[in-house]
């Protein structure tokens, strides 16, 4: 009862500066459109970063002629580790098959070569789990000091450089959400001051009537509530819009990336996260000014 | 009801406003304060419902010590009060019901009472019939006389004038006063700032003449 | 100077404000125009400088045809004319001194012929000594007097005043007007709707009676 | 005289709502930006593709076994186009060893190989010139048709890929450029339009007492002007900071994409375009808004 009374007062004042509130709005979904589209960013490359991992294996590279024991003791290792989930050897007669086979479409003259010059390797795949990665690496590491193993593959530069660019990526977004909420504050504050500005003698009267400092105040906190709530879902209206235009678009491109992946949006927890921040940055930057414009009033 | 002891009053630090004022009102009394341009009247009342803070003294209205109450807190003295200001003070953008009404939502009354109240208020001024007008579309007099029904409409313990009359004929500004004076006899303070000499000769009441911010006869 | 042929005016085709008003003031008179609140005073002296429209007859002011001036030329009318405004029409963020000298600067005074014309009306009015304070630390009847000064500052020839004396005392009223008078003497048509009788009579000067937007008596 | 009166009525209009201009420029500023980083990035990409298309050639691969009257015939077909700048002639034997010189380093068996799968080629430069592209293309197809021909490159497909997203990209520019002019002119006016409504006693007052129309605008249309100037300016700033940024941060690459072309910035006619549009932008918004309050105003 008390609250709807405010609320069409709050309702009234956006009513009554329709072009402000717009553009106040409009900024809003703006800047939190640009944030929701930077977090679908992330919310993917994260997915992609996962998948990718999944399909992490070292691929050791054997010195030529080692003899069975070698062997042997190799695969004796790889059954030690409990973390990885299978072998494949492939000989080096197989590695030259399939080579060819890759490429001989293009260039004819490898039939001819007389000998062959790729090495026989180890696949390991690995089992899921959270240390994944840094399992692989630290067992890898463990590997390349054996006598039997020539060179060793599995991807580590670039898996940790995507690593480093999603702390990057995390600390800019961040960043970026920080100044963005500070210039949100900012602008909602200049609107809701505009706003009790133009009322500046409607609330001087309610002072002289006996009006609370509450009931002055809430319906401005609401207007700036509902112009930081209706930001938020225009902007995650929006970022849907060109989430599903990107999805419609590139799906072949997507589907070669990440074959499993499907090109994803921000989760229930993030929207929610957007929707409060937004209703929070509405809130503060009207508290802020209300209180500047009722204290400028009741001075005197 | 209003007793001030010994109180000063300048604006920031310039010439005296109010200077050593000592009085003493009692409840259900009427009393007119005259005064020359610029002699403090409306200062004086601005200090009884604390809108203006003032430099030393005392001033006690209805047993609250107005210069002691926290900003916050001042509803509480100004919902015993009702104000008619010299500049009417009123919304331009309500009609003449909402501008009356208003003092009566912002207390948080129901809205029954509030229509109720309103229009008996509007009544009592005659403006009844232009109750969907706005303060633009009005007279001066008939703007002044909406601020007069929304001091009233509440039934404040007191009533602070402040020059009701000023834009209004003769015969208005006496049937103003009989409004005044009845709401007296039901048990309103009165307290009636005006230049208005006729009047104030005519009706009788005690009076207070400010001079330079000096009660000079009180 | 001032002539009105069968003037009809109604806002937004409500109940009439003025009907067929008929009118000759001639230049370098002096007339009253007296009437109850709401009679129209205020609203002929608004058709007079052309801010409100009027429905059907003729205004003719100074040889201008006042119903026939495009907006955008009403200033060559109103170049001629000072207004001393019901509710003062001050602005809170001027000192009194850039009130009244407002008034010179829209027309493109000198700065000099400016400060020397506005010292000149304040004196006159006795409020040069509050040239630096703003309108909202006056009293109401010092208000009054900073927007006689505005009206007479850029020396008009024709002076509408609405209510000027509303809110002063019958001392200060009494030297308005005699402000007013010598201004006449030296040219000045003036036009003066008040509610003040005793100023009326005292004066001694022709008066136009409205009641409900009817010449009652020429 | 005149215009400097109008000027201080513009700037204590400016100072007495600090917040909105704040606002209004900051927006400005943000909406020219974006718009001149997608100039810096059109200007450069223009200067790109001006540098590449100069380095076009045609590679023409020839059949084996081409006798020497051939070669001279087509050779004179060369000769015979005036828009050719050199002829180049590479044997099957000098393209062999060019290429094992470059592969040999990383797969050694290239060494063994025992034939020569390559083509004879020519490699035809050409003048510069207006039309280059297209007489270029022109010409290849002339000599696709030859029977002495067997295949023949010259980049045409990332060449008209590369035009047809110029276009587009110009397009583009020019969208956005349209869409942030109206969205600015919005809030341009926005924000006189308050200017104006805060001072509506004060227009009130000047129309009363005699003031012209234009005595009335011309502050307001200045406001606009300085709102829209200070945009600009900080705009140009923020993006030359950007520019000089990325010009530091990047250089190789720069240097690797195009060698002899620059990381140029917008041209002085591009800086008047962005100053001239923004003033426009900031005149339009006020003229706008302080008719439609003066109207109001005026109206009764
Ligand atoms: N806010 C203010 N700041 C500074 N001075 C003020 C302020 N309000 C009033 N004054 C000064 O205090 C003195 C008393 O003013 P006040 O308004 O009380 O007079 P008043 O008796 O009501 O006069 P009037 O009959 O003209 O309304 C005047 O000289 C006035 O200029
Ligand atoms: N802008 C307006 N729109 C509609 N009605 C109006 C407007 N201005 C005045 N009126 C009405 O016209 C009538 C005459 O008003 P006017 O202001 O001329 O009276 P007045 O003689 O000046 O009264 P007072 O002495 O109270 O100032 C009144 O009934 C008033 O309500
Ligand atoms: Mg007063
Ligand atoms: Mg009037």
């Amino acid at each position: 009862m008390f609250y709807s009374k405010h609320l069409n007062r709050a309702v009234d004042n956006l009513k009554s500066n329709p072009q402000t509130s717009l553009v106040s709005v409009s900024t809003f979904a703006a800047a939190f459109c640009i944030l929701g589209l930077f977090m679908v960013l992330y919310v993917n490359l994260d997915s992609l970063l996962a998948t990718w991992s999944r399909q992490v294996q070292i691929i050791v590279y054997l010195n030529d002629d080692l003899k069975k024991p070698q062997l042997k003791k190799l695969e004796a290792l790889f059954a030690g580790n409990s973390e990885v989930s299978s072998v494949e050897y492939v000989s080096r007669q197989a590695a030259w098959e399939k080579f060819k086979n890759t490429f001989s479409a293009e260039t004819e003259f490898l039939e001819t070569l007389a000998f062959n010059p790729l090495p026989a390797s180890y696949n390991l795949r690995f089992k899921p789990g959270p240390r994944r990665v840094e399992n692989i690496r630290r067992f890898a590491e463990e590997l390349r000091e054996r006598p039997e193993v020539e060179s060793l593959e599995y991807g580590e530069k670039w898996i940790s450089r995507f690593e480093k660019f999603m702390v990057f990526l995390k600390v800019f977004l961040l960043a970026i959400g920080g100044l963005l909420g500070l210039g949100l504050i900012f602008i909602i504050s200049n609107t809701i001051r505009l706003s009790a500005l133009s009322r500046k003698n409607e609330i001087e009267l309610m002072l002289m009537i006996g009006a609370t400092h509450r009931y002055i105040k809430t319906p401005f906190l609401l207007e700036g509530v509902l112009q930081g709530a209706a930001g938020a879902v225009l902007a995650l209206l929006a970022a849907k819009g060109v989430h599903a235009y990107m999805s419609f678009q590139f799906s072949d491109s997507i589907a070669k990336i990440a074959r499993d992946a499907d090109f994803l949006f921000i989760g229930p927890s993030g929207i929610l996260i957007l929707f409060g921040s937004s209703v929070a940055v509405g809130w503060l930057g009207s508290y802020i000014s209300i209180s500047k414009v009722l204290n400028m009033v009741n001075e005197s | 009801m209003i007793q001030l002891y010994n109180v000063f009053k300048t604006y920031n630090g310039n010439t005296p406003a109010l200077v050593d004022i000592s009085l003493l009102i009692k409840e259900r009394s009427f009393v007119f304060i005259t005064g020359a341009s610029g002699a403090g009247k409306s200062t004086l009342l601005k200090l009884l419902f604390g809108w203006e803070r003032f430099d030393s003294g005392q001033i006690l209205v209805k047993g609250m010590n107005v210069g002691k109450i926290k900003k916050e807190k001042l509803y509480l003295l100004r919902r015993h009060i009702g104000v008619v200001f010299q500049d009417y003070k009123l919304l331009p953008n309500k009609t003449v019901f909402e501008n009356v009404a208003f003092a009566l939502e912002v207390t948080g009354a129901s809205a029954r009472s509030i229509r109720y109240k309103t229009s008996d208020a509007l009544k009592s001024v005659g403006l009844f019939k232009k109750r969907d007008s706005h303060p633009m579309q009005l007279s001066g007099g008939e703007q002044q006389r909406v601020g007069i029904a929304r001091a009233l409409v509440h039934n404040p313990a007191i009533l602070l004038a402040d020059e009701p009359t000023g834009n209004l004929d003769p015969d208005i500004s006496l049937e103003i006063l009989k409004l005044f004076e009845m709401a007296n006899q039901q048990g309103m303070t009165v307290v009636f700032a005006t230049h208005n000499h006729e009047l104030v000769r005519r009706a009788n009441y005690p009076f207070i003449i400010l001079d330079k911010g000096n009660v000079v006869r009180p």
